[in-house]
């Protein structure tokens, strides 16, 4: 099993893409239970449900390529190979944190690892991973940028305007939208008439795909042959994942803007059970379910671990408030 | 035969409001070479797209224009006086001296903000918009802008947001950028705008798309007032985009009457057309366009259009002796207006 | 050494950096026709299309994968023709550029440079001639830089395209044609104030073109007996509070002269902390200089009214020194 | 003031003061609509803007995350005959709209030389509402204040939120509304007739001799906490509440500093270039020679607004912070 302080490069195998997803699941259920205790607070975003397409996506990308996220970003940062106790301390705002207690939950990043940067605007990260593109072709190197953004996104000018840049000048990065349906707590078709936004992408001539997101191999795959045609020069690429989180908003959101019929389908669709299924289909698993209880146990321990470890992180001195404004 | 089936009269006027903007650009050109009147755009090879479309507006309807601004101010009945006092920066001109040429406005026309921010004026217009639906009053907003303008997010968000509450607001795009200088190119995708054509900009939302010669008056006319009747019925937006070939005066940094004063007499007297800029006379220009097939349908005279055209001359020498004439405001004024 | 323009100082700046360094690359609108006042002019001969990079007009992105490219190792330097347009991308430069070293703890570098043409000439009008520094002043994580000659011109493009934060570079159209000495950029800290023209009786801080005319207006001064200091900030985020302060010691009285609107400007700012640091010491109240509450207009007659002149710093000055403190010059009635 | 001493007072809390305000203009004038469903931020609150939904949901618009496009829209039905009140939610995200709002909102008036107006109202919830970190937790008035043309009000009282937004929305030019959300919950009385509290009249909130503090939305609960504590300690501060800052009630600013000589200001936005600075400077101008101390600002650090709440807590106006300024100005002596 490979360290979850890596990227899962193509080659990762299929049981370290399911313990990752189960890292994911297991970090943010700790992370809604330390928000509960009060431990945890300030904005917070899960995407529970959403897992397959973070790390469907991060697994398809070489460890150099750089990943820009969304306000919903704990996923990626994992699925890049974030180092989850790093991540746990940001959180509950110690000075080990990835960004020593000063980006929170919305702000996380790790470019060590290739995740550059999250944002807590809507859209504001798009434009920042089509310069990071546009840097490698200029340079040039071979790096791929990928930009996660939500179907929320697809309604603001940066996107359009990025879209367009990106294409004229062909550059080297997958645009992923992670299409869940609903922009914060209104569903799509209240903020647009057009019912996919990939629809956008061929309007500036890019190549679009739109792929069921809680299929992490569907995920893979697409984002696969999008990163390999963007890195030879293909230009842009576009992939829309349909998916759903499970979650509200925001931890605390009732979300009763929401059927529980539609919950429940989706549960039934939940990316995690599938992907066990069809590796048990696939005989990779035991049916009697000794290996999937021990990645589940293994992420649990790891998360426990991670926690107690972020906790017994000192909290930032107050004179650390001043640094970081300017270089030095 | 590109003339709107119109009563005759009314292409007569129709034919006087597009000399009265070419010769008021003529005249401001003219203007700009003694007198200081900052950057400024003219409207010359695009009156025709202005003249033919905003003909179909009714009192109430409102339109919002761009830096290029003249003609559509012209259209609806601005007086040019005012307009040239503005342009000089004098207490007479339409905005006290407040705006200048890139903000001409005329609230009691139908045109109550200009801005000459690009792609700025595109939501403020889907605002009115979005009023004249909800207060039920039949009226029409129109935004009109230029190519670059769909460059912006600000019409990305725009014509979502027009879609999506089926909103009485008509984009008319002036695509002048056929044969201009610089990045654009004749056809897309351009050096700056990567969709095969602007049209293709507002498919995706659903809108009714017409792509017109903008010289042609009856196309226009056409595109026009199908986009007006569906806006009228609350059905929703439209989108227009006129095309026409960016007049080599308006190829330069300021504009220069390269292609000298119009010689309307080059409407039938092939002859007078010189080789430097014969497209231009022979195809381009939409003024002397209008004026051939005005005289091949037997609508008008060469005496006819000869006279008009002095008028308009006369009309504009008046305007710009009542623009030099005028006071400047008073300096107090410089802190009025800021607030209502 | 030679003399040269202003504009011409900015290219060579961006030439020689765009020489010793490959990271540095240069986008904006037109910049590869050399923008509308040359300042580009011909580097894309030189340094290639992808360097010197035309860019479709979409301000917001642009300014954003800029602060992306300099994420991704690159030293951009975008060119927004006039500051009035930088609203547009005011998100990215607030809410990105400006915060992602800090929000990712020190983590996270945004080396980016961009330059702007602000300040009221030509009647260009309200959304073409606005001075906005004092917005970007009060957004921590920018640097702000607005010199006044061409050696500083040259000198302060230089360094904020080495510094590793993102640097609003301020440059003022009625400058372009200014012409002056080339100077060794190793001589010019343009972060530190510089004293223009000593003084022992008034000081007058200024910045950008509000330099020339402050130094004309002290030369007036000294026809009847006043010796005004003329201070150039040249750096007004964060500002050289040190080598303000020390003239305001000096001399016990202060003007400060900016083209912006006086209300909410960095005027007060500067007039506030100087209260705050040397207030036993002061003779009289900071008098501000600057633009009444009004948009800038377009008319050439109230465009030359709104701007601050040479007769207005003369008379107010005298005022300050000879008293009575002539206090709220340019500080328009309180609005309706 | 426009309304008669009030006969019957009920302590409500903020929020209520809110829903009651714009329920009320929703009432009173057909013109009024709503565009955005965050006036209450992601507070439990939220389930007053539920209430007027049901009253008057064919009025309220939930625009796309499009700032720029529903703001500018807000814009057009101002000077199409609408009132709009558009709530771009948290501050931080109006820089999206921002060439809207400075650019055209701001010019429209005075570029058609008194032509068009545009009566609209923007809303959003400002400062440091905990754990914001740095893009949830602006205060853009400085910089609106250094822009002409918009009128700025920042309630700190539920009689002054109800009150203000029926003067916001009677008034024909933009006017920028900040709540702060650590407002919300703090009570106080208001009278149950309707009220309208004009633009440009300070209240005094509370009455002293020795120090003038002015403070801004949430910093004058603050502050009056602060005056507590000075009473305590022998000193008698007054605490001003100029409720719009655009525009300034400066006579009631220069009166009560004239009265005790010395000045603190409080303001949640960054110190640098910062309301307190105007403030500050125009005291310092109007009223020198009766400073009997140097004006002290008392504001948030200039570093964006970090996460971790120590962090937080260092940088934001607090309690401590006003009450020290207090004391250092009464210590200090003119040499």
């Amino acid at each position: 099993m490979t360290d979850d302080r890596e990227a899962l490069e193509p080659r990762a195998d299929p049981l370290a893409i399911l313990a990752r997803m189960w890292l994911i699941r297991a970090f943010e259920e700790q992370v809604s239970a330390l928000y509960g205790k009060g431990i945890i607070r300030g904005l917070l975003h899960l995407g529970i449900g959403q897992e397959g397409v973070a790390v469907g996506a991060a697994s398809a990308l070489r460890a150099g390529d750089l990943v820009f996220a969304t306000h919903r970003a704990h996923a990626h940062a994992l699925a890049k190979g974030v180092d989850p106790v790093r991540l746990l301390a940001e959180l509950v705002g110690r000075t080990t944190g990835l960004c020593a207690g000063k980006g929170g939950s919305m702000h996380i990043s790790a470019p060590e690892v290739g995740f550059v940067t999250a944002t807590g605007i809507v859209g504001g990260n798009i434009p920042l991973a089509i310069g990071a593109a546009y840097a490698s072709r200029a340079r040039p190197d071979d790096r791929v940028a990928l930009a996660f953004f939500g179907d929320g996104a697809g309604q603001t000018g940066s996107f359009h305007e990025s879209l367009n840049i990106a294409s004229l000048w062909r550059l080297p990065i997958v645009l992923v939208c992670e299409n869940n349906g609903y922009a914060e707590f209104t569903p799509l078709s209240a903020h647009t008439n057009v019912e996919r936004i990939a629809t956008h992408a061929s309007t500036y001539g890019i190549e679009a795909e739109t792929v069921d997101g809680n299929d992490v191999v569907a995920v893979r795959d697409a984002v696969g042959r999008a990163a390999e045609a963007a890195r030879g020069g293909g230009g842009p690429r576009f992939v829309e994942a349909l998916t759903y989180r499970l979650r509200g908003h925001y931890e605390g959101d009732p979300a009763k803007y929401r059927e529980l019929a539609e919950l429940s389908d989706w549960r039934a669709k939940d990316p995690l059970t599938r992907y066990r299924d069809r590796l048990e289909a696939d005989g990779l698993l035991d049916a009697e379910g000794t290996t999937i209880g021990r990645i589940e146990a293994e992420a649990r321990r790891r998360v426990d671990s991670a926690t107690r470890e972020a906790l017994d992180a000192p909290l930032p001195a107050p004179d650390d408030v001043t640094r970081h404004v300017y270089a030095s | 035969m590109a003339i709107p089936r119109l009563p005759s009269h009314r292409l007569m006027a129709q034919l006087r409001t597009l000399l009265r903007i070419r010769r008021f650009e003529e005249a401001l050109i003219e203007l700009a070479r003694t007198h200081d009147v900052g950057h400024f755009h003219v409207y010359v090879g695009q009156e025709v797209t202005g003249v033919a479309a905003l003909d179909l507006l009714e009192d109430g309807d409102v339109g919002y224009t761009t830096h290029r601004n003249h003609g559509h101010l012209i259209a609806r009945g601005v007086d040019p006086a005012a307009m040239l006092a503005e342009i000089l920066g004098r207490a007479t001109g339409t905005n006290r001296g407040k705006g200048g040429t890139l903000h001409l406005a005329s609230a009691e026309h139908g045109f109550p903000t200009t801005s000459s921010s690009v792609g700025g004026p595109i939501p403020i217009a889907v605002g009115s918009a979005f009023a004249f639906r909800e207060l039920g009053n039949r009226r029409v907003s129109v935004a009109l802008f230029g190519d670059g303008a769909l460059e912006e997010g600000a019409w990305h968000e725009s014509v979502n947001i027009a879609a999506l509450r089926q909103l009485p607001v008509i984009f008319l795009v002036e695509n002048n950028s056929l044969e201009a200088l610089g990045q654009k190119a004749n056809e897309y995708p351009s050096s700056t705008l990567a969709s095969a054509r602007l049209a293709d900009l507002a498919r995706p939302f659903g809108l009714p798309v017409a792509v017109v010669d903008g010289t042609d008056s009856r196309a226009v006319h056409i595109a026009m007032r199908r986009a007006v009747r569906r806006a009228r019925a609350l059905e929703g937006p439209s989108f227009i985009e006129a095309q026409t070939v960016r007049w080599p005066g308006s190829r330069p940094l300021w504009p220069q009457l390269l292609t000298g004063p119009t010689d309307l007499a080059m409407a039938w007297d092939a002859g007078r057309i010189g080789d430097e800029y014969r497209a231009w006379h022979e195809r381009q220009d939409g003024v002397l366009r209008f004026a051939r097939e005005l005289l091949a349908a037997g609508a008008t005279t060469r005496e006819q259009i000869l006279s008009i055209d002095e008028a308009a001359k006369e009309e504009m020498r008046s305007a710009v002796r009542f623009a030099l004439e005028s006071p400047y405001p008073e300096p107090r004024e410089a802190l009025e207006h800021v607030f209502a | 050494m030679a003399d040269i323009r202003y504009v011409d100082a900015i290219r060579a700046a961006l030439e020689d950096e765009l020489a010793a360094d490959e990271a540095v690359c240069l986008l904006g609108e037109d910049i590869t026709l050399g923008g509308p006042f040359g300042a580009t002019k011909g580097l894309v001969d030189r340094f290639g299309e992808w360097r010197i990079r035309n860019t479709p007009i979409s301000e917001a992105t642009v300014v954003g994968l800029a602060v992306g490219a300099a994420l991704a190792g690159a030293r951009p330097v975008v060119e927004v023709m006039f500051i009035d347009f930088i609203t547009l991308a005011m998100d990215q430069l607030v809410n990105h550029a400006a915060k992602l070293r800090y929000m990712s703890g020190g983590a996270l570098s945004v080396p980016l440079t961009i330059r702007a043409q602000f300040g009221a000439t030509g009647g260009f009008g309200a959304h073409h001639s606005q001075s906005l520094e004092a917005w970007f002043a009060h957004v921590p994580g920018l640097r702000v830089l607005a010199p006044s000659t061409p050696a500083d011109a040259y000198a302060a493009l230089r360094a904020a395209i080495r510094a590793d934060d993102p640097v609003l570079y301020l440059e003022h159209r009625g400058l372009y044609w200014q012409r002056g000495e080339q100077a060794d950029p190793a001589a010019v800290d343009p972060w530190r104030v510089r004293v223009r023209r000593p003084g022992r009786d008034v000081t007058i801080l200024a910045w950008s073109r509000m330099v020339p005319l402050s130094l004309e207006a002290a030369d007036r001064l000294a026809e009847d007996g006043i010796e005004a200091e003329v201070v150039d900030l040249r750096a007004l985020s964060p500002l050289d509070l040190e080598g303000i302060v020390a003239s305001a010691r000096r001399t016990r009285r202060v003007a400060v002269v900016h083209e912006a609107v006086t209300t909410g400007g960095l005027g007060a700012e500067i007039a506030a902390a100087i209260t705050e640091a040397a207030f036993g010491d002061l003779a009289a109240p900071v008098l501000r200089i600057g633009a009444p509450f009004a948009p800038p207009p377009a008319g050439p007659e109230l465009e030359a009214l709104f701007v601050p002149s040479v007769d207005r710093v003369v008379e107010a000055t005298r005022a300050l020194v000879r008293g009575p403190a002539a206090a709220s010059v340019g500080v328009s009635p309180a609005p309706a | 003031m426009s309304s008669p001493e009030p006969s019957v007072m009920r302590d409500i809390t903020y929020a209520e003061g809110m829903a009651r305000g714009l329920t009320e203009v929703l009432e009173r004038d057909d013109r009024v609509r709503l565009m955005g469903q965050y006036f209450f931020g992601l507070t439990e609150h939220r389930s007053k803007t539920v209430e007027i939904r049901k009253r008057f949901g064919d009025r309220i618009w939930d625009p796309p995350i499009a700032e720029t496009g529903y703001v500018g829209t807000g814009i057009g039905a101002a000077i199409s005959g609408l009132r709009p009140i558009v709530d771009v939610a948290t501050a931080s995200f109006i820089f999206q709209a921002w060439s809207q709002v400075v650019n055209e909102a701001a010019n429209v008036h005075y570029m058609t030389g008194g032509q068009t107006s545009v009566p609209m109202v923007i809303h959003v919830n400002h400062g440091i509402r905990g754990r914001g970190a740095a893009q949830h937790s602006h205060s853009p008035q400085a910089a609106l204040w250094n822009t002409p043309g918009i009128k700025i009000m920042l309630p700190s009282s539920p009689r002054d939120v109800r009150g203000l937004i029926h003067t916001a929305v009677a008034d024909d030019n933009p006017v920028f509304w900040a709540d702060h959300v650590k407002l919300f919950d703090v009570t106080g009385p208001v009278p149950d007739e309707v009220e309208a509290i004009p633009f440009g009249v300070a209240d005094i909130k509370r009455e002293g001799t020795d120090v003038t503090i002015v403070a801004t939305s949430y910093m004058v609960v603050r502050s009056l906490e602060a005056a507590v504590v000075l009473a305590g300690h022998g000193i008698s501060a007054e605490v001003v509440d100029p409720r719009t800052i655009v525009p300034l009630d400066r006579d009631a600013v220069l009166r009560s500093v004239a009265k005790t000589g010395r000045l603190v200001v409080v303001d949640e936005g960054h110190r640098s270039a910062g309301v307190a600075a105007e403030i500050a400077a125009l005291v310092a101008e109007e009223v020198f020679d009766s400073l009997r101390a140097p004006i002290r600002r008392v504001a948030a650090l200039d570093v964006p607004i970090p996460f971790s709440p120590p962090l937080e807590a260092f940088v934001e106006p607090t309690l401590a912070k006003i009450v020290a300024a207090a004391q250092d100005v009464m210590d200090r002596r003119r040499p």
